[in-house]
């Protein structure tokens, strides 16, 4: 498959669809805390990147948009709600953050603390894991643009590509590291800075998720066949404050409204009715049914019991498995 | 005296330092005119942005690190902030290795005035309050604070920036922004490092505390007090390395008890530290067992409700009272 | 029974689990051909070289973790070298904040069984050789182990590498090809991890160490006996964490006074928590001080001369018996 | 001055009467203490790097070579060479690792441990300063082909070239990380990775003293001018092994051989006799008044008296300046 080749028609619907279901899950979930991470506007990266991996392959999500990365690779999203509602009924009954991961699991990998970073060189173990088992998985892997500045995005840069290890990494880059913007924290261009360590490259509209899918298609049949990692740097804009409540005034309105203007839904849609895949009407009904779906789930979540003391871990340790 | 919250007394004494120290410079992740997360840095943007002394770092916590402290060996005094105490644990390869030790191996020839400011502790922000201050206790040569309250903090935070070793301040997330109290009008009040406070005198049981913990040994102490007439001490490390030892054992040769609670992991936190030291050199006062309350050994639950029994709270200080009186 | 250093048994208990476990892979600097930094892999590249389990990595010590981390987290078993424990402090962001708390993050869904070697402590190197496994233990989740014999070190490598959970396994540079001694032959020998040994049973004081400290504990103990009839028993924890309290408190129960001596500078050291534990668990039992025999908060100093004044001898620790006895 | 012109007469005797110390600095040392690590045939890098600064320039030397640097920037041969004996008459009476750093001081900086990679961060933090005091200082850094896959190397480049410091990173290439060769090590090439940064990357002759010299009095000349920081990947050999008694036979001896053709000592003395600046018979002096001098400090050094307990400090913090 070429990145001019677009996916099939049921993967696009089902692309437009986890857009779709993305954004209702961030509305739900940052009502219930307005301190977390919206991805508005950059849903395009988590749907494009982790829609049509293989079940065994590993994904590891940057934070912003881990719980719709671990929706996509089949995570329990009632269950992912009832835990971010901090409930019994919850993934981990409680006991974990879970919006900064997701579900995981020995598919899905992601932040295990409040450490940005070091998810990478997990991600980069399940590629070694990977190569190893020799079934050709691969290990996908997102982060921010703030985020490629820190010492272990280099060191995983490299080690992944000293041992051609079926690797992918994707930079979800919207611009800002809270207010900070990429073009003052990043000197020189994202995407040579990753030719530097001897792997391809690849700018990826971040807005256009048929182009980041087909791009991450790309890199996973170069990693499936032995040709080791890629790099794909996928611009967007983070459409609202880090967090949901941050107002965002660090920033110019005009770029904001240039970018307002190329929504990743909008687009999407609007490819699929113009060439008369889908209706507006079939769309409205796939919001229609997200929106029913992730009310309900939060309602539930918020009604559902809390946890009790019992629930409170008395060991960190696995048993041993000696006697 | 105006009365402010533990982050308006660390950056009004920050503040009031830089306009009469050049040398001081800040360095952290959105410092600038977002002011910090948290607001660590309220006002101070718009005061000095033409003067070059605030810098928005990138993520990349060695290199702030570093940064800081080979301009401090290069003469500045620089104020480096990372914003969670858990992502200091990113740079620990300068802050274990190294930076504490410079002044004897060079033969004190450098030293590295560097003030680290970070934050940790249960509070609003729900994450990054993991208290991994321990670490830092391990080495030589570093100095750490934890203010529990605005007058210390803004004392603290000044010697810190008039001293000439690295500091790391610690900031509580669950503190810093929460009660206002009064606060000297002067520039040049300072709390010297190194000296803990005896926040409520008292002749039956030491509490030692810090961080948040002081005011829920604070509570415990009254309530054992009307509950039991049992009179405990409470003292406030605020300097935690390097310890006031004469304190701690003047009050435990009154007292003869010794309670230890912190945020920290019971297992490895740096109440063991207290513990042994009381139990060496303050053995013979003792009259009962040394008690440490602290959460156990696992990651911190999420869910509030589970945070809220995780942590200390005063009922399981004046249990720990009990219990080094024999009582339980 | 074959007569084998602690290096060639740590080397014999890899390449016996390598041979029935084909997940285990090797990952570490100049671990190939080279052999390893002081042979710590000594023959395994001529047998394993065809097969990828060992693999050279660059200097890029926060990957190399992260990898091995999460190769563990996918189901292999990696053991990963990092040359020294002072390099272990530029990783500990994933070592402190995560792999010891996977398995209760993610609900027991996933496992690190991750082995990290390394190597500390003075000897013919003349470098790195800081002890900063305090740091390592002020976590939940991680095991922590230290030999100070082939035997041990044999059994203890063979658990770590059938273990569940990550271990970070310390080499001490001055005992690692210090004394040959016998090993069982048998491949399934192991030792537990988080069980102490009685080096020296004794009646009079309990001589905690670790390490490079045993064996001079041992010696003193000998000498007090010789000297004062005081009779010393002499624990070697092995294991650092999980700490094995049952034969620490059992043998003060026994001894009513304690010792703790180590290689790591004295303030914030491990020894604070066993002083801790007996101070809190022990109380009843104790009828003097606890004593830490352990080096002073300054650097290593280079010159071969002051460093042999600078870690603690028999002499230290006789002393330091003596004061617990209330004898000096 | 560009990269063509050669510079002056004196300067160029004085790089190689320079380069004949650094190896017999190198000789004395390892036989004292053959488990440390000889810079044979890499003497043009120190030399080249390090001659030619402003005495209120900061140098911070990778630790091979540390001492060669240090002498340069007016550290105490003599002295330090008492240190390498453990001597009370050493730089710090027998308390530092010397052969690591050098003489330390305002002016010079070095490895504070034995951990690789965190003196970049402080050569950045010495830019940073001479950023403030605006006296037209650098900061001049050098680090080992292995150094540069710790992640500190890229968090460092970044950060100087976002700031515009006044820093000279410099990749003292010997081809090897103890027995794991650049080539297998770093992914990519190392002067592109420079590049990747936005600064100005230059390879340049390690075994030219004059060659690396040149480009980085060019590369100071920009960063004195405002211009911000450079990357200089100079290429060299290292032709000993890791340490003055590692065989290093884990590298075919062809290799060895075409390197052993490029001796930089023996490069500039027929460059010089070429051009008459010179005769044989002026660096047999050279040589000779070299061996006497690190002979006779040797010597001295092992004489000298040993530390008493006494030298052993009682206190690592600085006093408190507050009363
Ligand atoms: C190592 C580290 N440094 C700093 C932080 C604090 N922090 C949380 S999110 C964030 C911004 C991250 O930027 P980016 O990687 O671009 O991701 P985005 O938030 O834009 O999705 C920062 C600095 C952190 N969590 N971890
Ligand atoms: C961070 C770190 N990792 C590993 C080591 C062990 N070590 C000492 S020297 C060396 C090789 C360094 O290679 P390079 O940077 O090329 O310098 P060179 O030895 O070739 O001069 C290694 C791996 C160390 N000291 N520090
Ligand atoms: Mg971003
Ligand atoms: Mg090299």
């Amino acid at each position: 498959m070429t990145s001019n080749a677009e996916p099939e028609v049921s993967v696009r619907t089902a692309l437009l669809r986890s857009l779709i279901r993305a954004r209702h899950f961030d509305r739900v979930v940052n009502k219930i805390n307005p301190g977390w991470h919206p991805a508005t506007g950059e849903e395009a990266i988590p749907v494009g990147v982790f829609s049509g991996l293989r079940p065994d392959d590993i994904s590891t999500s940057h934070y912003r948009s881990a719980m719709v990365a671990s929706m996509i690779r089949g995570g329990d999203v009632k269950r992912m709600i009832a835990e971010v509602c901090g409930k019994v009924t919850g993934t981990n009954r409680g006991i974990t953050r879970i919006d900064l991961s997701g579900e995981m699991g020995e598919n899905h990998l992601g932040m295990l603390s409040g450490t940005l970073g070091t998810p990478i060189g997990y991600a980069v173990g399940a590629g070694l894991a990977a190569k190893y088992k020799g079934e050709g998985q691969v290990s996908v892997v997102t982060f921010g643009d703030g985020t490629i500045n820190s010492g272990i995005f280099h060191e995983a840069m490299n080690f992944a590509s000293m041992l051609c290890l079926p690797v992918i990494f994707v930079c979800q880059d919207n611009q800002y590291a809270i207010s900070l913007p990429s073009s003052k924290s990043v000197a020189g261009s994202i995407s040579k800075r990753g030719a530097g360590y001897g792997m391809p490259a690849i700018d990826a509209d971040g807005n256009d998720v048929f182009d980041v899918y087909n791009k991450v298609q790309e890199a996973i049949s170069r990693a499936r066949a032995g040709q080791g990692p890629s790099f794909i740097h996928a611009l967007s804009y983070r459409m609202g404050g880090h967090w949901a409540a941050d107002p965002a005034n660090y920033r110019p309105k005009e770029e904001v409204e240039e970018w307002a203007a190329r929504d990743p839904i909008a687009l999407c849609s609007a490819r699929l009715i113009a060439e008369e895949m889908l209706t507006s009407d079939d769309i409205a009904k796939l919001d229609e049914e997200a929106r029913n779906d992730f009310d309900s789930w939060a309602e539930q979540g918020k009604a559902d019991p809390l946890p009790g003391a019992e629930e409170i871990p008395t060991e960190a340790y696995a048993p041993s498995r000696l006697v | 005296m105006a009365k402010l919250t533990i982050n308006d007394a660390i950056v009004a004494a920050l503040r009031s330092e830089m306009m009469v120290n050049p040398k001081i410079f800040c360095l952290g992740q959105d410092i600038g005119q977002f002011g910090g997360a948290l607001q660590t840095f309220k006002g101070l943007w718009a005061e000095f942005k033409d003067t070059g002394r605030i810098i928005d770092a990138p993520i990349s916590e060695e290199v702030m690190v570093g940064a800081g402290a080979g301009a401090a060996m290069c003469g500045m005094r620089p104020v480096v902030e990372i914003m969670f105490l858990e992502l200091l644990n990113l740079c620990l390869g300068s802050i274990l290795n190294e930076i504490g030790q410079v002044y004897v191996k060079t033969g004190h020839r450098l030293k590295v005035p560097l003030v680290i400011r970070t934050k940790c502790g249960v509070g609003p922000h729900r994450g990054h309050a993991e208290d991994y201050h321990a670490v830092l206790t391990s080495v030589p040569g570093i100095k750490v604070v934890m203010p529990s309250e605005p007058r210390d903090a803004m004392g603290l935070m000044r010697s810190a920036l008039r001293e000439d070793n690295p500091v790391i301040f610690l900031e509580h997330m669950g503190l810093t922004h929460a009660r206002r109290a009064e606060v000297p009008d002067d520039d040049d009040f300072v709390i010297p490092l190194g000296v803990a406070d005896i926040k409520r005198p008292g002749s039956d049981v030491t509490i030692v505390s810090c961080g948040l913990m002081v005011s829920r040994a604070l509570k415990a102490a009254e309530q054992l007090k009307a509950d039991h007439s049992i009179d405990c001490e409470v003292i406030d490390l605020r300097t935690i390395a390097p310890l006031d030892t004469a304190t701690i054992l003047n009050s435990v040769k009154k007292t003869g008890h010794l309670v230890i609670t912190h945020e920290a992991w019971k297992t490895g936190g740096s109440g063991g530290e207290v513990a042994a030291i009381v139990a060496e050199q303050g053995f013979k006062d003792l009259k009962g067992p040394i008690v440490r309350v602290a959460p156990p050994n696992v990651p911190i639950p999420f869910s509030l409700t589970l945070e809220k029994l995780f942590i200390p709270n005063e009922q399981a200080i004046m249990d720990g009272v009990m219990r080094s009186l024999g009582k339980q």
